[in-house]
């Protein structure tokens, strides 16, 4: 244990803890939703190339994987951030911490719909 | 001219009331204790901020100077009291026997009281045997002891004296007549040895200041007196609730934080360094304190201790043995310069027997210094983590 | 304080040692593992998912060769138990965080982990059953 | 009672300044199995070895000074019984607190936490209707007769600042900033309403978001201070006002 600064310094607060709990809850609710139409659609499972093409027909599935997306990236970014918070880095170290991970983020949510956008446009 | 450097030997509260006010009247202090801050008699006390009224009958030196001292504590470190007064209640007939001697006892000490029905006492403190005959409200109080020794301490250290914890004293530095001119250490915690020397030594070490002078080829009669404690899971009373009687043992009970502490006893040993804890004892604080606190019978016991009241003197039982101070200069003693030896006293008068001690030591050295402690308040004891 | 030297991998140990932990902290523990695991297969996924891109017989080819391995099944598993684990117990520490239920996170958790339990029972039984 | 005594084997890590190597040492000794870990600790030193060092002070939960880890868990060692933490001819393991720099053998610088607690300025007394004290962990507060001359009554607060919270939090572990869950009740307790700056501090890198919510502070707490709930229901003090559910 070290002793505190007397001035409160940034990095964590309230709208990160909300934005992470948010995307944590709608995570868990779209993979709930996403279990059960899976089990519709695709009962015996959904590997093959022809089964995933099918699959992504539906316009609200490429919507709904979209939307897991975006959220699954917010909530794992925050998390690995608060992980790496933990370990008490410098705030400059947070600083190149927090870059990689909004831009590595977008590049994984553009990736990720390109992905989508490809897909379903194969059906 | 450099400060005259003191060296305190011993960190319990008479050490560090010491200190606080060798440093205040412009001394280089260097404290050496065996242990942490407050680990012997000090920290075990029963926590009571004595208004003297415990000893207005038959002790009424010290009965003075505990309610002289209970108003400076009050005024100077106010942050470990509980300052909720306390209350002598009669629960038997024959305590009212007492009743007329404790009235001019405390009179005659100057120690306010005021008696008040049964109906109230019960009012004010729900849980206190129904059969109270009668009570008298006086300004007792609760203090915390680690607390309170840390507060001189802190203050002590913010006026630069030294702190050597975990270091034992295990020798003395002696010239070739015999007096002292230092002490020689081992730093437990580092396991280093080495030598402080100083002007003056003082042994502030309570029940244990004969270890000490003997190193030093000297000698203090002292009776280390234990005493057995319960700390009880619940708190009970709002202030410290006495029974009305003359001092005798598991008549006290103490709100301290949650808790209610149940005291105490009296007895000798030799061995001061480890006293087990004496089963018979424990069941007749629970026996006793159930007379004053009914309901201490079902409360879950959070903690037993023994503490070694320093008592003054060679003989006697512990209960028959003034509970006052007093300050020797081994010189007049023992023909030894360089060391002063205080003990016995209260938690209470910490403070007087340091302005005592140290106005031995100024006259020894030729220097002319007021104490001030009565004055000047004590900081946060946090602050000795500080600084 | 320790310099991060003298604390040397201390700090790993203590975050993911369960001895002398209480149920909060096996909870914390468990959270701390699966969050790691999910992330790692969250982008291994992404990553794997790019094949389907290349055509129906590099994905066809990819999936053949995961059906044939046992390995893949154990992990999509562990992909489900650490899932569930993850989200249900993240629900507890959601609610707990508007100090709702606190006093009975205990409880709280046994519950949800039994759900968890259940879950994963039937995600085994439904994949390698029959 | 019994006056049959145990054999028990205290296993202890020993540590001569902060630099040196750890190891422990092994001393056997027959004690009663009423008595307390810090007796047998305080027993050891005073006819086995005198060089040990270890922190006590009122042996009676008032003082916080004895925090150890006795067999893996943060405890007061003047309040754990020998008969709760081992059996006759058995072994008993004691350890200095984590999350704090060492001094020697059992003794840890709790000077960290007081100087934290000193910047939060948490109050030293407090009045007795601010700190309910019925039952275990956090209730209202019972009713307690006014006093004679009306005047409130004062107590020592719950928080005996022993550092075994700090010590079992796994978030303090690794980051030696943290506020931590004593401070961090301390906070609480004084209200952020009231204390602007502690609002700031608790909504801030150090402050309640760190926590990972694995209670290990009030399962080791000796005083009933519950700082896991505290720090919960600081986070829904602080997204109220944040949210302006409440000015």
């Amino acid at each position: 244990m070290q002793d505190a600064t007397a001035v409160p310094k940034a990095g964590e607060n309230v709208w990160l803890w909300l934005t992470k709990i948010i995307s944590g809850l709608i995570v868990f609710v779209v993979l709930t939703i996403h279990l059960i139409v899976n089990h519709y659609v695709a009962p015996e499972g959904l590997f093959y190339y022809d089964d995933v093409i099918n699959y992504f027909k539906n316009p609200l599935i490429p919507i709904m994987e979209g939307t897991f997306l975006v959220f699954v990236v917010i909530h794992s970014s925050l998390g690995l951030r608060s992980i790496i918070l933990d370990r008490n880095p410098t705030q400059k170290v947070m600083r190149v911490v927090d870059t990689v991970f909004v831009v590595g983020g977008l590049a994984v949510i553009v990736y990720g719909i390109w992905l989508l956008v490809y897909v379903a446009g194969l059906g | 001219m450099s400060k005259p450097h003191a060296i305190v030997i011993g960190a319990g509260f008479t050490g560090v009331a010491i200190a606080h006010d060798l440093a205040l009247r412009g001394f280089e202090v260097t404290v050496v204790e065996r242990g942490p801050i407050a680990n012997g008699t000090s920290g075990r006390t029963h926590g009571l901020l004595h208004s003297g009224g415990r000893y207005a009958v038959k002790d009424q030196e010290s009965a003075i100077e505990c309610i002289e001292e209970n108003t400076i504590l009050r005024k100077i470190v106010p942050d470990v009291i509980e300052p909720n007064g306390g209350m002598f209640v009669a629960v038997e007939e024959s305590d009212l026997e007492y009743r007329e001697e404790f009235i001019a006892g405390c009179e005659a000490c100057h120690i306010p009281i005021e008696e008040i029905t049964p109906q109230e006492a019960l009012r004010l403190e729900p849980h206190l045997n129904p059969k109270v005959i009668t009570a008298f409200l006086v300004p007792d109080g609760t203090f915390d002891p680690l607390r309170l020794a840390l507060a001189f301490a802190a203050t002590a250290k913010s006026n630069g004296a030294v702190f050597h914890l975990f270091t034992d004293v295990v020798g003395m530095v002696l010239d070739g007549n015999g007096n002292v001119l230092g002490v020689k250490v081992w730093d437990r915690a580092n396991d280093e040895r080495y030598e402080i020397r100083g002007d003056i030594v003082v042994n502030a070490t309570g029940a244990w200041v004969g270890q000490i002078t003997k190193m030093a080829h000297g000698h203090v009669p002292i009776t280390p007196t234990p005493g057995v404690m319960v700390a009880y899971g619940h708190r009970f009373v709002q202030r410290a609730i006495n029974r009305l009687v003359r001092p005798s043992d598991g008549d006290i009970v103490l709100p301290q934080r949650r808790m209610a502490v149940v005291g105490t006893t009296s007895f000798s040993v030799d061995d001061v360094d480890y006293i087990p804890i004496i089963r018979d004892q424990v069941q007749m604080m629970l026996e006793r304190g159930t007379k004053l606190i009914p309901e201490l019978g079902t409360a879950k016991v959070r903690g037993i201790y023994m503490a070694t009241r320093p008592l003054i003197g060679s003989s006697g039982p512990g209960r028959s043995i003034s509970r006052t101070f007093k300050a020797y200069d081994h010189k007049d003693l023992d023909n030894i310069d360089g060391l002063v030896t205080i003990t016995g006293g209260k938690a209470t008068t910490c403070r007087a027997m340091a302005e005592k001690t140290v106005d031995i030591v100024c006259e020894k050295l030729g220097i002319s210094a007021p104490c001030t402690t009565k004055e000047v308040p004590l900081i946060s004891y946090r602050r000795f983590y500080v600084d | 304080m320790l310099s991060r030297e003298q604390q040397g991998l201390n700090w790993l140990l203590q975050w993911f040692d369960p001895r002398g932990r209480s149920i909060g902290g096996l909870a914390f523990i468990l959270n701390r593992i699966t969050a790691l695991g999910l992330v790692l297969y969250l982008y291994l996924h992404l990553y794997y998912l790019r094949q389907l891109t290349m055509g129906p017989q590099v994905w066809n080819a990819f999936i053949d060769s995961a059906e044939n391995s046992p390995w893949i099944g154990i992990g999509e598993l562990f992909v489900i138990a650490g899932g569930l684990i993850h989200g249900l117990n993240g629900l507890r520490i959601a609610l707990n965080s508007f100090n709702i239920a606190v006093p009975y996170q205990k409880q709280l958790f046994y519950g949800l982990f039994t759900l968890a339990l259940i879950g994963i029972a039937f995600f085994a039984v439904h994949m390698f059953g029959a | 009672m019994s006056d049959e005594k145990w054999t028990v084997t205290f296993i202890i890590h020993r540590q001569k300044g902060p630099d040196s190597q750890p190891h422990f040492d092994e001393f056997t000794i027959e004690i009663h199995p009423e008595e307390f870990v810090l007796d047998g600790v305080e027993y050891i030193w005073a006819y086995k070895d005198r060089s040990l060092v270890f922190r006590h002070a009122c042996h009676h939960t008032t003082c916080g000074a004895c925090g150890m880890r006795v067999n893996g868990v943060e405890k007061l060692a003047c309040m754990t019984k020998i008969a709760d933490v081992t059996q006759d001819g058995g072994k008993i393991k004691l350890e200095p607190l984590r999350n704090f720099p060492i001094v020697g053998d059992l003794v840890v610088d709790l000077g960290p936490l007081y100087r934290k607690m000193h910047e939060v300025h948490a109050p030293e007394v407090i009045p007795l209707c601010a700190s309910p004290w019925e039952g275990e962990g956090i209730k209202p507060p019972q009713e307690t007769p006014k006093r004679e001359d009306g005047e409130e009554y004062i107590r020592l607060p719950d928080c005996i600042e022993c550092g075994l919270c700090v010590s079992a939090c796994p978030t303090a572990a690794s980051d030696a900033e943290y506020l931590g869950p004593a401070v961090l009740a301390a906070i609480h307790i004084q209200g952020i309403d009231e204390n602007p700056d502690l609002l700031a501090l608790a909504d801030s890198r150090e402050g309640v978001w760190r926590c990972h919510s694995a209670y290990e502070c009030s399962a080791v707490c000796p005083s009933n201070v519950d700082p896991a709930w505290r720090i919960m229901d600081l986070r829904k003090q602080i997204i109220a006002r944040r949210l302006k559910f409440k000015k």
